[in-house]
């Protein structure tokens, strides 16, 4: 059980994931929020190299992963601006208080 | 294969690649312009796009002559499904231009990058429409995604915007990190990402369900998103009202359209087998998705015309409507057939006419009067009586009465899954009760504007519409109707639009 | 059953990695996110090492590390007055999180332990930037290209919105 | 024949669209042009008519033909007309009422400021209800049923500036529309289930057995919901006396001869694919309708509520006499109704043109005046209470006779029998009651009676003309073999062995002299309680009134109806509604709040965890406690990580779902 094989890295993945996840849900900060999401992509791409050598055997999971980097790179440079877009309309980046929108 | 048949073999592909690049030269183009213009308000990017995109079009009906092939070693499939897709594209974006122009909303920001980022967003859904690798399906929906936050943000000085523009930019890097681990778990279990070759392998091999059942649920989160289907339809509403108004109508079709093309592609390639004789694709026996599409497509139905019901304010009210379009038109996808497909892809094509019509008028009605709430509608039929009948038509073929296209296109929907057997007469019966409940919030605006009387202060007189608007209207308009009356050439399209690689 | 140097390794990274995600996601004070964080990306470029992908490795150093997290960190001085303290984040429906978060887990676990992968499972240790290049100019070229338009678009979409007119 | 049949259906539409689109600009704000090819549309069916009439056969086709129109996968749509005799008839019936309600309308609508729009909604109404008569497929059926159902949305809030007309429109056409999902579905199954569209088909292949046992009788009443909605029959009646607020020669087009009708017209067509038990349930159905909107009329004061119910009574005798099995008298019924129900409307608008209201109460003794109104509302009202030798009473008869013959071969559905019969009576007390308050006696307001005055030719003339049909249609020979009962059997391409026909002739004979005397009896009874009450005053109306309060107030509010609809359907809908936008704000926060209390030792174990953890040495305790009341008190709708968890959840539930 110790012995290190494909399933302990995906549960480290699935942990992560969570992590990942349970910070998007519950921190009211935008930029934690963002900082989740790079949690759960880091989860993925975990994943998709630990199958990419132990299922795959080819270098197709470790492409993917590279492009995963590239666009959340930029979807981060997108998200951030927007943040502090927000920033400067309401003087908060809480997602909690970006709630004109409802209904 | 060797490496210089790869070579050879992309060097091959640049020519069924023509409208992609010419997009992309465009967008090189529009932003050297922009940097040479640098005008406030000059009108020369619209009118480069407009050219651009015409040029564009050349170039994709070209494609039907070339025939369909993968390309780029399987990366990219070129074929009568995603020709199809990629006219509606451009016909939306165009139209999207010509919104644009008008619109006041959009008057005073710097045009520029607003075309640019439209470009390339049209870009994104061409590729969202032709993908047939994971990798490709990924990048693909993640730049639309990304340049559609920017678009959704466009006006940054306004509080609407801003904060649509944060909601959707979180919820999209949420679903598509949602995606991206359903892939993963997807490429673990096929050993690869060729959507082919994962068709190939989980027909021919006895896979652990439960493995593919989250993985199927995990991407559906990212389609979903794309389409705006129940219960990954929270962030629409929210985005469509705070979005300039020209971005919400791109939005409610593009992107949507592209999601469908993307669901169709992979759910039918890489989870069914097809079946030649019946003309219908066969689950894989260790997952049944369509039921779980089924559930998602009634879901998506009833809350979004249940919660439109009580909405004031039109553009979010459209929003819930066009919730309830995406649930409708995932009736074509659960029933596998290629009647089905052929459904959903004529059901897009009038949703694009009536739903952009909507739209317009309300960007008229905002530019004039200044507002989107049904109460400030009222009396708007003798006020404006050209864009008021426009939408009495637009809104009739919404709800799907006949003689508007929405009839016609909700009818093949229904006949479809009536014809796919019993499993899913319940889904039938939903979908039909959902017609009735969707009348009554559109009656409310016909109401507003045909019956109730004009608010006091407010002035009786006619308003100005000018002849650019009234085109336009005509342009969405006629073929409402015209389409409800004679439809086989459009029929003929989208049935002849349900081939996709691998051909059969 | 024996413990290699391969899996003491491997423990330490995880543990790394797991123990700075979770001061990521439990601390209320973002800056000590965002260093938690710092040592998250390590850990997993650690793990991408023992996974034999090294230039997948590097990148997400030179990404991640280099690129995002001084992104999200100049996120959090721009929009914070510097003199202010107390640069807290709170936390929202902890509860209901924890419950759905839990059930997630619960049933990745089931998944990743109940599924019979197929492994092959031949480990090779050879460098794969050269191999990367090849691709990413050949089988995976379109894919590359679109990743320039998209870095593009966002490139024009961010300066749009940041900046001040 | 052919071209005749294409010419009554696109004379109305090319004038529609000349109408709508420079009706305003032409002379006389173009009254003229839908009025003049309405009547070339009459003239048109007049051949088609005699050719059926000549043609001395019943089931004779007078003209089929179809055009392919599109490809439907793999089988094609054609798109056809059909004209058999029960077309001609409705041909005749349609174009004639809708001429004579327009001449009729130039008179009332002069000096409306939408003059030439209503003309071209008239004209868009009969080109609907035309196409829905000649029409060949089901598919074709639909289409024309809801452009009727629009042309009647239009018509009925024509003077939107009255709260009560749009909400009345509106109340049309989404009650109409209730039916029509069920009708929809219909046609879904038998298309779904045979393949076809054309009538001629689906009644082949249902012969043939595509489609039988409890699946026909399910799709047979299926689509007759769709008649039950047009055709104002319980439960789905409530509109038709709100849509009264439309002009009163709308009324008379479309509630009395031509919308309404178009749901008996549909019953017969389609007659042969119900089985008996969907025969019954529409005879059911129309039992209930005829006697429960008969009793609802004996208390309205507005005239043409009067009319509205009687309407509604006189529809569901239709259903009786077609579910019974009468199918001639059905039809024959309604042909005969169309003529006289047409005219007491058009007669009525005489009236409320001449004193401006709509209140009985502010008329009477208005037959000095009003000679020729009167006239002719005495014959149509005479008609209507069957009361020979008037064409109503042989169709009523008939259907009576009908309903006799089928209670004396079912004896548990004798009560049919009686029901109509009591509505029979009922239906002449309240029509003479009209008549009564509204012609004869003193003038209850003298100032409205003093401004009184004979309608112009143009309204008067139309009232002649139908009063005249109402004694001239008369004869129920030629109904009868235009008109025979349909088998499906004849349908049968291949034999289904031999069909058992179970008519029992011996009981017709019978039942048919003993409806005659009953139906005299009961008519002439009901005239003399009216007189009594209303014109000798012998027994007061008033003093009955008060002492049968609660009956009184049970008719009054037409036994609850609306505010049953109200109370259930609307309101559930919009609570649902309501329920479904708060979905976001609620649910999770009352799941978050309700949970409160039982987690609060969570909570403090969670802060526990802070306290030792990183941030627990940065903040303090305190913080802790402010941070949970925070988290409790803002969880509200707009936030988009509520939305997140939602989605979350979501997935999870579809991922057990999906392991059961």
């Amino acid at each position: 059980m110790l012995a290190v094989g494909l399933n302990h890295y995906l549960i480290l993945s699935a942990i992560l994931f969570c992590l990942g996840l349970f910070s998007v849900v519950t921190k009211k900060n935008a930029v934690t929020v963002l900082m989740g999401v790079e949690l759960i992509l880091n989860a993925a791409n975990i994943n998709f190299i630990a199958f990419a050598k132990y299922v795959d055997n080819d270098l197709d999971g470790q492409m993917i992963a590279l492009f995963v980097i590239v666009t959340a790179a930029a979807a981060a440079a997108v998200a951030l601006a927007i943040v502090l877009n927000i920033y400067q309309r309401l003087k908060s980046i809480n997602l909690d208080e970006a709630d004109s929108l409802a209904g | 294969m060797a490496l210089s048949d790869i070579i050879r073999d992309n060097i091959n592909s640049l020519n069924y690649f023509l409208p992609e690049l010419l997009l992309t030269g465009l967008v090189l183009l529009m932003i050297i312009a922009d940097l040479l213009l640098k005008k406030e308000r000059s009108p020369w990017m619209s009118i480069i796009a407009l050219i651009g995109s015409g040029v564009v079009l050349f170039a994709i009906i070209n494609q039907y002559e070339l025939g369909s092939r993968s390309i780029f070693n399987n990366m990219l499939a070129v074929d009568e499904f995603s020709i199809f897709f990629k006219l509606l594209f451009l016909a939306t974006t165009i139209l999207v231009i010509f919104l644009s122009i008008a619109s006041v909303e959009l008057s005073g920001r710097s045009v520029g990058e607003y075309f640019t980022l439209l470009m390339i967003l049209t870009l994104g859904l061409f590729l969202m429409a032709s993908a047939t690798h994971m990798i490709t399906i990924f990048i693909a929906i993640e730049l639309v995604s990304i340049i559609s936050f920017a678009l959704v943000t466009y006006l940054k000085t306004r509080r609407r915007s801003s904060e649509a523009g944060l909601k959707y930019a979180i919820y999209g890097a949420f679903s598509s990190g949602l995606m991206l681990y359903g892939i993963s778990i997807l490429y673990g279990l096929t050993g690869t990402l060729n959507i082919y070759e994962i068709g190939e392998v989980l027909a021919g091999r006895d896979t652990n369900s439960l493995a593919l059942l989250i993985s199927v649920l995990l991407i559906m989160a990212g389609f979903g998103y794309k389409i705006a289907s129940v219960p990954f339809h929270f962030w629409s509403p929210d985005v469509y009202e705070g979005a300039p108004t020209p971005i919400t109508a791109f939005l409610s079709i593009g992107p949507k359209a592209a999601g469908f093309a993307v669901i169709i592609r992979f759910f039918n390639v890489a989870l069914s087998n097809y079946d030649g004789v019946a003309e219908q694709w066969l689950a894989l026996s260790n997952i049944n998705w369509p039921q779980i599409i089924a559930v998602i497509a009634a879901a998506t139905m009833t809350l979004g015309n249940l919660v439109a019901i009580a909405q004031d304010n039109v553009k979010r009210l459209l929003a819930y409507s066009s919730i309830a379009h995406a649930g409708y038109a995932l009736l074509g996808v659960v029933v596998l057939s290629s009647q089905g497909v052929y459904a959903t892809l004529f059901y897009l094509v009038v949703y694009y006419f009536m739903n952009l019509g909507a739209f317009f008028v309300v960007i008229i009605f905002q530019d004039i009067i200044g507002s989107e709430k049904i109460d400030d509608f009222k009396g708007l039929a003798s006020r404006a009586p050209i864009p008021a009948i426009a939408m009495g038509v637009f809104l009739f073929s919404l709800t799907g009465l006949p003689p508007t296209a929405g009839f016609i296109g909700k009818f093949y929907l229904f006949a479809a899954l009536i014809k796919a057997g019993p499993e899913f007469y319940w889904l039938a019966i939903v979908g039909l009760l959902n017609s009735v409940v969707a009348l009554y919030y559109y009656a409310r605006i016909l109401k507003a504007m045909f019956f109730d009387k004009i608010s006091e202060g407010v002035s009786p007189e006619p308003l100005k519409i000018s002849p650019y608007y009234v085109t336009l209207l005509a342009v969405l308009g006629i073929p409402t109707i015209l389409v409800g009356l004679y439809w086989a050439p459009l029929a003929n399209l989208a049935s002849h639009s349900v081939h996709f690689l691998p051909t059969f | 059953m024996n413990i290699t140097l391969f899996d003491t390794i491997f423990y330490l990274l995880a543990f790394l990695t797991l123990g700075s995600a979770a001061i990521m996601v439990f601390s209320k004070n973002v800056i000590y996110s965002a260093v938690g964080l710092l040592f998250t990306f390590f850990g997993v470029a650690g793990i991408y090492v023992l996974l034999a992908a090294d230039f997948v490795a590097v990148v997400q150093v030179l990404v991640y590390v280099g690129g995002i997290l001084i992104l999200l960190l100049f996120g959090v001085m721009l929009s914070n007055k510097i003199t202010n303290i107390e640069i807290t984040t709170e936390t929202l429906h902890f509860l209901p999180a924890s419950l759905v978060v839990i059930g997630i887990f619960v049933v990745l676990y089931r998944v990743f332990i109940t599924t019979d992968w197929n492994p092959v499972g031949s480990y090779n240790f050879d460098p794969t930037t050269h191999e990367i290049g090849t691709l990413l100019m050949t089988d995976y070229l379109i894919p590359f290209e679109i990743a320039s338009i998209l870095l593009l678009g966002a490139l024009i979409g961010a300066a749009y919105i940041a900046r001040k007119d | 024949m052919i071209t005749n049949a294409i010419l009554i259906l696109l004379l109305p539409l090319f004038a529609f669209v000349v109408q709508i689109f420079i009706g305003k600009r032409l002379p006389r704000q173009g009254d003229w042009l839908p009025t003049g090819a309405i009547i070339c549309s009459f003239l048109l069916a007049l051949p088609i008519f005699f050719d059926a009439l000549s043609n001395y056969e019943a089931g004779h086709v007078v003209v089929q033909q179809s055009w392919e129109w599109l490809r439907f996968g793999n089988l094609e749509i054609t798109f056809g007309i059909y004209v058999d005799n029960l077309t001609s008839i409705m041909l005749i019936v349609v174009t004639l009422i809708s001429s004579l309600v327009h001449i009729y309308s130039i008179g009332y609508m002069q000096g409306d400021e939408r003059y030439s729009r209503y003309f071209a909604y008239l004209c868009l109404f009969s080109f609907a209800m035309l196409g829905l008569v000649l029409v060949d497929n089901f598919f074709g059926i639909y289409c024309f049923w809801e452009l009727v159902g629009l042309g009647s949305y239009l018509l009925i809030g024509f003077w939107f500036e009255k709260k009560s007309a749009s909400d009345a429109s509106k109340k049309a056409f989404i009650t109409n529309r209730v039916g029509d999902v069920g009708m929809f579905a219909g046609i879904m199954i038998i298309f779904s289930t045979l393949g076809v569209f054309g009538f001629t088909d689906v009644f082949t292949k249902i012969a043939d057995g595509g489609l039988s046992g409890t699946m026909l009788t399910v799709t047979g009443i299926l689509i007759f919901f769709g008649a039950i909605g047009k055709s104002a029959q319980f439960p789905l009646h409530v509109w038709l006396p709100d849509a009264m607020e439309g002009p009163t020669p709308v009324s008379a087009l479309i509630h009395a001869a031509t919308m309404v009708a178009a749901g008996v017209y549909m019953v017969g067509r389609t007659f042969v694919i119900y089985t008996e038990d969907a025969l019954l349930f529409i005879a059911i159905i129309g039992t209930i309708t005829a006697f429960m909107a008969a009793t609802i009329a004996i208390v309205q004061k507005d005239i043409k509520r009067v009319l509205a119910y009687s309407t509604i009574s006189q529809l569901g005798y239709m259903m009786v006499g077609l579910g019974t099995g009468g199918y001639t008298a059905g039809l024959f019924h309604l042909t005969t109704h169309a003529f006289f129900k047409a005219l007491l409307f058009l007669g009525s608008g005489s009236v409320i043109h001449a004193v401006h209201s709509q209140d009985m109460d502010d008329m009477g003794g208005l037959r000095k005046k009003m000679p020729i109104t009167f006239w002719t509302f005495l014959i149509g009202t005479l008609a209507l209470s069957g009361v020979p030798p008037f064409s109503g009473f042989w169709s009523k008869d008939a259907i009576l006779a009908s309903a006799l013959e089928f209670g004396m071969n079912h004896s548990a559905y004798m009560w049919i029998f009686v029901a109509m019969l009591l509505s029979a009576g009922i239906t002449a007390f309240y029509m003479f009651r009209l008549i009564f308050m509204t012609f004869t006696g003193q003038a209850k307001d003298q100032k409205k009676f003093d401004h009184a005055h004979e309608s112009p030719f143009t309204m008067t003339l139309p009232l002649v003309v139908l009063a005249v049909l109402s004694v001239g249609t008369i004869w129920w020979g030629w109904i009868e073999h235009l008109l025979a009962k349909p088998e499906l059997a004849t349908y049968a391409t291949v034999a289904v062995g031999a069909v058992e026909h179970s008519a029992e002739h011996g009981n017709a004979h019978l039942a048919h002299t003993i409806a005659l005397f009953s139906s005299i009896a009961v008519a002439g009874s009901g005239i003399l309680l009216a007189a009594v009450v209303y014109h000798w005053k012998k027994i007061s109306a008033e003093a009955w009134g008060s002492k049968l309060k609660p009956v009184y107030n049970l008719l009054w509010n037409k036994y609850y109806f609306d505010e049953m609809y109200e109370a259930t359907v609307i309101r559930a809908t919009l609570w649902k509604s309501r329920i479904f936008a708060a979905f976001d704000v609620k649910i999770i926060d009352g799941f978050v709040n309700g949970i409160a209390t039982v987690t609060s030792k969570f909570a403090s174990l969670q802060g526990a965890i802070d306290r030792v953890g990183v941030d627990g040495m940065v903040n303090g305790v305190a913080r802790v406690v402010g941070v949970f009341s925070n988290r409790l008190r803002t969880i509200q709708t707009g936030k988009i990580q509520t939305y997140i968890l939602m989605a979350l959840f979501a997935v999870l539930i579809l991922f057990v779902l999906q392991q059961f």
